[in-house]
């Protein structure tokens, strides 16, 4: 029932876009993220910071157009806005650590309700690979998760505890996900929308950990896309 | 995206009393004279006031210290050719002074910047300025703990800026302007000429605007040394 | 003062089996495709290779770890399109993985390069990537603490280069080259074009020939990621 | 006595500028170390650094022609040769305490047979200033100083233990003064070349700890200059 209405990948997407301002300085975790980036309200324009060292950066270029020393994060080719700059990995992760960028938005396998975020590897198999992510839950203003709202075979992904491996620490204060936003406040979930066709309860369950309420709780929208 | 501020009066208005400022230059190369005037024309009080040097005759720094502005200086060299201002403050105990190393201070201001609380450093260790220093052998050698930097403002010169806040420097003018532009929370720039985005080669951007809050110009600015050799003062 | 190498074969003649090597390069982008090619050549055995990557398909590192020639990888991220030449030996635990985090690395090789034996960074804190480190608490945050990371050798690519060992890079081709070329004893850089000294503007330059040993024109460097759609292998 | 027969200020800078290796990265202290580089010997050429972000400087330009944006660490203005380079100033003291410059020459109030060097504040009045000294005794390749013997009043300079406050520990390797060249080796001052008309035992009784040998002893050479 809940696979039936939920907000597709784009559609969270666009609700997280919603709330980047005017301006701010963004980072988009590799894949899932990165498509917040399509949806920036008419009229807004952020700066897209990439880990490799590129500060205004804008769309991939047409297929056959790449110059491959031009790339982001996720080894994508992409294009130059003017006002664009360049520099090296210290630099490029001074602007993430230093507090510089106003918006992180990543991808997560599980958050929990203190904000701890695990989005890194889920167990101890395979090899592990890190990249930037433990550096991005630190120093941006606000750290926010896109993500569906369970797994799927049907799991919370809001959890009450992590089981898996930690990428940060009481990091994360807001969360999108294909069902709702949930806030993170004094280490609760704090339910701020809700797709209206879902009720409280079957939200809740869910849910890994209570979702507590804290003034009226607005309807998600579902914008066409 | 729009950083430009008209006038270098706007540009330092928000600096109010009580504020650690850093100010960017290396004696008179690359010194923000006319956003030091403004802020003397402003007058906010009880400053803390980070610079590698302590000011020069009457002008700038030291005509900042003259006014009164100063409780504190962060700096490695308080002397120069005409130090008065801050020297007699000091020994009347009226300033407050913290003498960090040269590269230290660089470091404690690229730290404060980059999000790193505290480095460990060979320089100073054994000496009076380690004193009450967290000390750390590393690899058979010691090393002082030292702490980041950081501002509420910083005021430093540039040579091109764009209304997104990148910036290229002027020779050796460049010396502390870019560390600071990063360890405060708000960075003025003034600049000898406005760009438009794009104006500046991406790979020759020193300073990415996302280190940079507002941008000035000003046209023909002033160099501290000359204005020192020609007797200057200010106001 | 020449630092001009003629070929690629005499760049990396130096490096001996067991040296740890930094190769610069994130994914492709500025990655010294030619060098390493030169330094499978040579063959040495047991390095330690450091790069934020693992390799992609059958040439460049991949063709090193193919070779037989990588002991060990440090890097923030072995994976790719094609990453089936670590993974196997890493599976089988026949290649040891030194899995650091990406903003960590960075700041690890420009402290080695910076003389900073090591620093605090709140990144992986809490995390199984800081067990064993030691946590420190500065103004009510908790930090690990991280060490310098150095190496043998660096090899890099630029885009121009000069007798002095001048660079500048392309795009984002810039990435780690700088750093490593701080973290080495020895630096060798690959660039597409020699000038003359003055060639490049001294306000331009990237990394200062002092971080530079050596410098070797490679006129039209192939590109990582285009030889691996082309289907490339090494040798 | 002594001071009938002493090198000048420009002989000992020229003395210390002969072991100057062609292609050298070479910081000069401020004031009498500048000298060094008016000395370098026929067909070497050093690269010169200075604190405030320059590599590969040359001389002072002509009266008149100084642009006030080009100065060295002493404030005084200088000229770029072909193949110089600007750095802000992290990176400038990146290149002294991370051993890329293989000299630094420095000016000293004491030096001790440690390696010990007093060199930024006689006491404790005044207003003191380090600048960028106590950077520049760590890192370099070799550190040197360059000095008269023996202080104004006739004290020894060299001294079995430093009563000034320290600039670095046991980082000289080389003492240039107006009488000898002095290595530091293992905890002890070590006469590696003499004026000929001196004495041993007239150059130890200005000399504040026990002058030893290993080898030969040369003459200081007198240039004309």
């Amino acid at each position: 029932m809940i696979n039936d209405i939920k907000l597709t990948n784009a559609q969270i997407a666009w609700r997280a876009a919603q709330d980047i301002e005017d301006g701010a300085y963004v980072n988009l975790g590799i894949g899932f993220p990165e498509m917040v980036a399509q949806y920036q309200p008419e009229g807004r324009e952020a700066i897209f910071h990439t880990e490799n060292g590129v500060l205004g950066f804008g769309q991939a270029p047409a297929e056959g157009d790449e110059d491959w020393d031009l790339i982001n994060a996720g080894k994508k080719a992409i294009t130059l806005k003017p006002g664009a700059a360049f520099f090296h990995h210290a630099d490029s992760f001074a602007m993430v650590r230093g507090g510089h960028l106003d918006v992180a938005i990543l991808g997560a396998y599980q958050i929990a309700q203190n904000g701890d975020l695990a989005n890194w590897r889920v167990g101890n198999k395979g090899v592990p690979a890190v990249g930037g992510a433990m550096d991005l839950v630190h120093g941006a203003g606000r750290v926010a998760v896109i993500t569906d709202h369970v797994t799927k075979d049907g799991k919370p992904k809001l959890v009450a505890e992590c089981t898996f491996p930690l990428t940060g620490v009481g990091c994360v204060t807001r969360v999108y996900t294909s069902l709702a936003v949930v806030d993170i406040q004094d280490g609760h979930f704090v339910l701020r929308e809700k797709l209206p066709q879902i009720s409280l309860e079957d939200l809740q369950a869910v849910t890994g950990a209570e979702l507590k309420l804290d003034g009226p709780v607005a309807d998600l929208i579902v914008p066409e896309l | 995206m729009d950083k430009t501020i008209a006038t270098v009066a706007d540009a330092v208005a928000d600096i109010h009393d009580g504020a650690t400022v850093m100010i960017g230059g290396f004696g008179g190369s690359g010194a923000p004279i006319e956003l030091i005037h403004a802020l003397i024309d402003k007058g906010p009080k009880n400053l803390t006031v980070i610079n590698n040097n302590a000011g020069n005759g009457k002008i700038g720094i030291g005509a900042m210290i003259d006014a009164g502005m100063v409780a504190k200086m962060v700096c490695s060299f308080p002397r120069s050719s005409d130090p008065r201002a801050f020297t007699e403050r000091y020994l009347d105990g009226k300033i407050e002074l913290e003498l960090v190393p040269q590269g230290t201070l660089a470091e404690r201001i690229r730290a404060g910047g980059a999000g790193i609380p505290a480095f460990y450093t060979p320089t100073s260790f054994g000496t009076e300025l380690a004193e009450g220093k967290p000390i750390e052998v590393f690899e058979g050698r010691s090393y002082v703990q030292e702490r980041w930097l950081k501002a509420d403002f910083a005021i430093v010169k540039g040579e091109l800026g764009d209304p997104m806040g990148n910036l290229t420097y002027r020779l050796a003018g460049r010396n502390f302007n870019p560390l600071m532009c990063m360890a405060a929370k708000r960075t003025i720039a003034q600049v000898s000429k406005i760009v438009q985005p794009g104006g500046i080669d991406p790979e020759q951007v020193i300073t990415p605007g996302i280190f940079v809050d507002g941008v000035v110009q000003v046209a023909n600015p002033q160099q501290e040394e000359a204005l020192i050799r020609a007797g200057a003062t200010y106001p």
